[in-house]
Formats: C-alpha cells, structure tokens, sequence
C-alpha cells in the first residue's frame, strides 16, 4: 500500500525537476509525467470522474500545447 | 529656501519636461510629505503596540533623510515585472504574518 | 486527519510553493507558465484531499442503484445513513472540474501571448523582454 | 424577500448568449451591429424591470442538514447556487450596462465591428454581474477568472507589443490571486464545508473564534481582492491594462474593476463580520494606493497613463472608505465608486476623442484645442471639477461623506487625506486640460474626417448625470444606506 505515497513523492520531486530543468522539452515531458501522477492520486483520492479529465488533460492537451508553443519559439530562432 | 529646492529639481528633471514639470514634481514632493505626515500621526495615534510605532518612527525618520521622496517613487513604481514580484511576494508574506501573528 | 491526506496536502504545498517560485523568479517565460500551472495543480490537490474518505466508496459509481429503481424498491438498497457515512464528499470534485477546465483555458491564452512576445523580441527571457527599450 | 425571480440569472445568461450569438457572426457587420444595439437595450432594460429577491437555481430550498451527520454548525442551509438582487446592485448594475452600452456605442461607431471584440465586451459584462449577484463563493471565483480572460483579450486586441506585455504581466499575477482566492475558498470549505456566503457567515458567528486555518483563508483571500481591485501591490499592473487598452475600453475597464471591488469587499465583509483586523488591513492598503497613485499621476507626461493612475488612486480612496469600517463609510465608499466611475468613463472617453482627432495622447505635442472642439474641452473641465470634488458634482456629495464618516469613526486625518487626494487629482487633471486645450503651439495635425458627434453626445449625456446626481444625492444615497444597514457589518 506504499504506491500511493510513492506517487505523491514523484509527484513532488518532477514538479521540482520541471523547474529545475535547463532543456525545455525535457521540462515539458517531466510535466506530463507529473500530470499523470496528480490523475492517478485523484484516482487513490476516491475522484475517479476528475481522474479522467485530469488525465486527458494533462497527458494530452497540455503538452500538446506547450510543444506547439516551444516548436513556434525556438524554430523562429534557428531560421 | 525655495530657489534652492527648485535648483535641486531642475538639476534632477535635466532629461524630462523643465517649467510645469518641475511644478508638478513639487506639488507631488510636498503631497507626499504631508501623505507620509499624516500617515505617521495615524499610526502613531491609533497603534496599540510600541512595534508599530516604532516602525512608523524609523520609517518617517529614513524618509525624511531622502527627500526629494518623489524621484525614488518613481524608481520603484516603473512597469518592471521583477520588481512587481517582489512586492507581491512581499505582501503575500505580511499578510499571513499579519493575519497568523496578530500585530 | 488520515495520514494520506496529509501527505497530499503537504505534496500540494510543495507544488504551490515550486510553482510560485518558478511564477516570480524564473527568468524562462515557458518556466512562468509552467509555475502557473504547478499552482493550479496544487489547488486542486488541497481541494481533493478534502473530500476523501479514507475506507469510503466513490459516490458516483454506486453499484446498489441502477437506474431502473423506483422508489418502492429503494428498500433493500443501500441505506441512507450508510451511503452519507461512507461516500466521499463529491462536492470538492465538482469544483476541482470546473477548475481543470478554467485553468486549461488561461494557460492556452498565456502560452499564445508567449510565442505573440517571442515573435517581437526573439528571446525567452522576461528580463529581457520586459526591461529592454521600448 | 424570497421572490423566486427568473430575470435574475437572465442578467448573466443573456449576455453569455449574446456574445456566442456575436461571435458567430464574425465577418457579418450590418447584423453584428443589429444584434449588439438591441441586445443593449435589452441588457439596460432588465435591471431596471427586475424585482428584488433571489434565484435559487434548479429550485433547490433552504434544507435542514442533519447537523448529527454533517457537523455543520448551522440549522439549515442552502443547497444550490443562489443569486440575489437588492437595491445596490440595482444601481450598480444600471450604470454598468449603460456605460457598457456607450463602449459598445463609440466601438460600433469607429467602424470597428468584429464579432469576437464585441463578444469580449458581453463576457466581461456578464462575469461583472455575476460576481456582483452571486450568493455562492466558488461561483464567484469562476466569474473573476472568466473576467481577467476577457480583460485581457479586450486589452490585446490593440495589437501592440506594450499591450501584450501588459496582458501577459496581468494573467501572470492574475494565476497568482486566482490560486489564492481558490485556495482561500478551499481552506473554508474545509473548516466549515459550506460554500453559500450567508451560509458561511452564519456558521462563522455560530463557531466564534477564527482558527488559524480560516485565518489563512482571509489572508489569501485579501491578496485576491487586493488584485481583482488593482490595489497597492498590484496598481502598476492595472494601470498597465488601462493605458494600454483603447481609451474607450480603459472606461470600461475601470467600472468593472471599481465594481468588483465593492463586491468583493462586501463579501469580504458580510463572511468575516466582526473581524476588525481585516478592516485595518484593507484601510493600510488602500491607502498605500491612494497616495502613490496621486503622487505617481502628477509626474505623468501622457493623457492616458496620467487618467490610468487617477483611476488606481480613486479606486483607493473607495477601498478607504470600506477600510473604516462602520456603515456610514461603507455606504459613502460605494457611494463614491458610482460617482467615481461616471466621471473617470467622461475623462476616459474624452482621451479617445483626442486620440482620434490628434493621432496622439502625448501631452507635449498637443495644444489649441480649445479652437478646434470647445465642447469637449468645457466637458472635461466640468468633469475634471467633478472628479476632484468640487459642489454642484456628484464626487462632492460622497467624498464629503466620507470626510464626515472618518471623523465620525475617530480617524479625522484621513478626512485630511481625502482632502490632499482631490487636490492632487485636480492639479494633475487640470494640467492635462491646459496642455491639451490651452497651450498655444500644436505640433500634430487635426483630423477633420473625426467629427465625434457620438462621443460628445455620451459626454454630454455623462456630465448632466453627474450634475443631477450632485443635486439630487439622496435618490441614490439612501437605498445604498439602508442595504448597507441591513447586511449589518
């Protein structure tokens, strides 16, 4: 019974490497992973309902976004 | 007194508007000492603890030896965000002492 | 307190203060914004941790009801004082949700005014972009 | 009291549906321009017809709540959202769909009809009202997210890099307060597992002491209002919006981040009633604002920052007159919020006059104007006296209240400060009308295809309000007297 705990300290410890991090898409891949861990905490938390929306969330629209927002950034740069 | 003051002023305003300028930067120095007048005698009239009057004290006593006040006041009020986060950083930390500690 | 729940709320401490930190003294825009959402996430861990019930059931996947019941057969379901002594509180969840969906919104307007910034100034930093000339 | 009326939520949803409507219909102008006037018209037409009570959403009756199981503190509760309608927020709700209709007027005017512009205005309408109707915490929580969403995208639809540096500052902070308001609402959620305002104040009498968790709850929700009211910390970034936006929207603006910071404060209020640190802290701040607001708009070169810091300083002395704290201020604060605003909207909207017909808000290039439109600069000299507080106007009328309320509550030196604050207003306002009208020596051309005639007839229309409101004092005074009365704070 010791996983839940263990996600909450990843949780916490990627929060704290996202920010930390020097390469962005590093960054940004540490968040997902953070994002998906808060779901599976909903989900030990007895909120299934708001499990589902976080996960679709935070695994697929967030990082969606923020690699269409870095590719937009750093692509400007190079050319 | 005056003439002193306004040469002070216009030595300090070289770069922006001369003439109303400098009138206006006056009436805003004078306000601002009256401001900070008012609010230690506030402060000092309706505190209960010696802490907050003496804080008042110090503070008007620092002020007062930086006259002409409104250059500074400008200097800290300007668009940069680092120093909006300071402030609010700042004011996120007295509100919980405030509140938690009970001035 | 349950232990649990405590160790949620202490998690959810650490995201919002990482994620403040990040918020006012990152100099990466795309850091900022990654702080902003640590926040949101962290608030949304309080309010989960409120509604949990250690040992409880999820009320929204109650297997004693279906949805044929009428209430004459309510009788050998579930009892009342059963259901409200062992389901989580569901009301935090319904804010959480709205929350998610507040939060996702504002992210996607900041990260479009990032790459609008990008495109004028051709840099990341915020010193930069904020304190350079007009 | 309890009138279950249905024109209630109609002043939250029907601008919701109206601004869906509008955004639609992006590339068609004739219809966009239709559906916005009637709408309008619509929109002022139902406060005024709409009697006071409450909404109880889906019908939901007050319940008893099993205190055995529940451990609430109080008897019975609320058991859905609920929105309810005195006679403050009539008033605030008339002026703020009649100035939000003039904005929509002069943006209609200027030609510049898209869809999604107009539909911005209805959001940020809506979530105005519904933070000023809402009996429900977290659904007031929503709205003031809604609100900063749209603000920014009014004030970014200038297109210009000093407006999305401006907008990025404002969602940045905003995240900051809207986690704290958040978490405000979560921690007294779990202290006292209600969410209904009334509810919550009752269970914080009946439970006594605050604990230091409720205690942070207050503080978190203080840094909120502080940002959704543009006070001390936070005064940079508001006047960022205002400068930056068009002119016609900074009037905009301004009235909704005015309203909302006497709705906030009233909520404040009504849920720690009895709390008098709160009321000291709210007064340390405002007057923080209110000082360097002043002293910050005196320095002012340009017509539209110089009117940013007026309207942060103003919005200071309103939280003033809550931070005294007895019922007397508070109805002098809101009192001064509405005349407050109808005179800051004239100068707000004159500055887009003169940044239409000049091209230019800079003060050093403009001049003579009073040759070219001595309408308008009349207009804002007799709006300049009645935002300073000068007699026939209406900022008379509540700043000597408030004056009266401070030296009623013990405290005369901040009638002094009231005083110092409407001098300083004037100095600096009426040095923007010399350099504008008088000042012989323009270095800008005047636009002659500009002939305004709309805008003079809003500011027209604005200065004899503010003049019969100046005389007549009491038609409003008094309702917002004995609302204030009856929340008993």
């Amino acid at each position: 019974m010791m996983f839940d705990y263990i996600l909450l300290f990843a949780v916490a410890l990627s929060a704290l490497m996202a920010i930390i991090q020097e390469d962005l898409y590093k960054s940004i891949i540490i968040l997902t992973f953070e994002s998906f861990s808060l779901a599976a905490i909903f989900h030990f938390l007895l909120a299934t309902d708001v499990a589902a929306v976080q996960a679709i969330l935070g695994a697929a629209l967030l990082p969606g976004l923020f690699i269409v927002a870095l590719y937009k950034t750093t692509k400007g740069r190079d050319e | 007194m005056l003439e002193k003051v306004y040469e002070i002023f216009h030595e300090k305003m070289k770069d922006k508007g001369q003439g109303m300028g400098i009138g206006s930067a006056l009436t805003s120095e004078f306000l601002m000492l009256s401001f900070l007048l008012i609010g230690a005698i506030l402060v000092l009239r309706t505190a209960n603890s010696t802490i907050l009057g003496f804080g008042a004290l110090i503070i008007l006593g620092g002020i007062l030896f930086t006259v002409p006040t409104v250059f500074k006041v400008e200097k800290e009020n300007t668009d940069s965000i680092n120093l909006s986060s300071f402030y609010v950083a700042l004011t996120l930390a007295l509100l919980f002492v405030i509140f938690l500690g009970g001035i | 307190m349950e232990p649990f729940q405590v160790a949620s709320f202490m998690t959810a401490g650490v995201l919002i203060v990482t994620g403040l930190w990040a918020l006012l003294m990152m100099d990466n825009i795309l850091k900022k914004i990654i702080g902003a959402n640590l926040i949101g996430d962290g608030a949304n861990l309080v309010l989960i941790s409120i509604g949990y019930r250690p040992g409880g059931f999820i009320p929204e996947v109650m297997h004693h009801f279906h949805a044929t019941a009428t209430p004459s057969n309510y009788s050998h379901l579930l009892q009342f004082e059963e259901f409200a002594s062992n389901a989580s509180y569901s009301l935090p969840f319904a804010l959480v949700l709205t929350n998610i969906v507040i939060g996702a919104s504002t992210l996607s307007v900041m990260l479009a005014l990032a790459v609008v910034l990008y495109k004028k100034y051709h840099t990341l930093s915020v010193q930069k972009m904020f304190e350079g000339d007009e | 009291m309890l009138n279950n009326s249905t024109l209630i939520p109609l002043m939250v949803v029907l601008p919701l549906i109206m601004a869906i409507l509008v955004n639609f219909l992006h590339q068609k102008d004739k219809s966009v321009k239709f559906i916005s006037i009637v709408s309008l018209i619509v929109f002022v037409f139902i406060p005024v017809v709409t009697l006071y009570g409450v909404h109880l959403f889906s019908g939901h009756l007050r319940t008893g709540s099993f205190p055995e199981i529940s451990k609430l503190l109080i008897p019975d509760v609320y058991m859905g959202i609920v929105y309810s309608y005195g006679s403050v927020q009539k008033i605030l709700m008339v002026v703020l769909t009649i100035i939000t209709g003039f904005t929509v007027l002069t943006v209609l005017n200027k030609k510049m009809i898209s869809g999604v512009y107009i539909a911005m205005i209805f959001i940020s309408l809506a979530s105005t009202s519904a933070i000023m109707l809402a009996d429900d915490i977290f659904n007031f929580f929503v709205f003031t997210e809604i609100l900063v969403v749209a603000q920014v995208a009014l004030v970014i639809a200038v297109q210009d890099t000093k407006s999305f540096k401006a907008g990025f500052k404002y969602m940045i902070f905003g995240t900051i307060s809207g986690a704290s308001i958040l978490l405000g609402i979560a921690l007294l959620l779990g202290v006292y597992g209600l969410l209904n305002i009334t509810d919550l104040s009752n269970a914080i009498k009946a439970g006594g002491q605050l604990n230091p968790i409720a205690l942070s709850a207050v503080s978190l929700l203080t840094l909120g209002w502080l940002y959704e009211s543009g006070l001390f910390p936070f005064h940079i970034i508001k006047c960022n919006m205002y400068e930056n936006a068009k002119p016609e929207i900074s009037a905009l603006l301004q009235v909704q981040s005015k309203f909302v910071l006497v709705a906030m404060a009233i909520i404040l209020f009504r849920v720690f009633s009895g709390f008098a640190l709160l009321k000291s802290v709210m007064l340390g701040f405002a007057i923080f604002t209110v000082v360097l607001g002043s002293v910050m708009a005196l320095q002012q070169v340009e017509l539209r920052k110089l009117l940013s810091f007026v309207a942060v300083s103003q919005a200071g002395l309103v939280a003033v007159g809550f931070g005294i704290g007895t019922s007397f201020a508070i109805a002098a604060g809101i009192f001064h919020a509405i005349n407050d605003v109808l005179s800051m909207a004239i100068l707000f909207f004159i500055a887009s006059f003169v940044y239409d017909k000049f091209k230019t808000t800079k003060l050093e290039e403009l001049g003579d104007g009073l040759q070219v439109v001595p309408l308008v600069g009349f207009v804002m000299l007799l709006a300049t006296l009645a935002i300073s507080g000068v007699p026939p106007f209406n900022s008379y009328q509540s700043e000597w209240r408030l004056i009266q309320a401070a030296a009623q509550a013990g405290v005369p030196e901040l009638g002094v400060l009231v005083i110092l604050l409407s001098v300083a207003t004037f100095v600096a306002i009426i040095k923007a009308f010399f350099m504008i009208f008088m000042k012989p020596g323009p270095k800008v051309e005047v636009n002659t295809e500009v002939r305004g005639t709309m805008f003079k007839a809003i500011i027209v229309i604005l200065i004899l309000t503010c003049l019969a409101i100046g005389l007549f004092p009491n038609i409003i005074y008094d309702p917002i007297y004995n609302f204030v009365v009856s929340l008993g704070v």
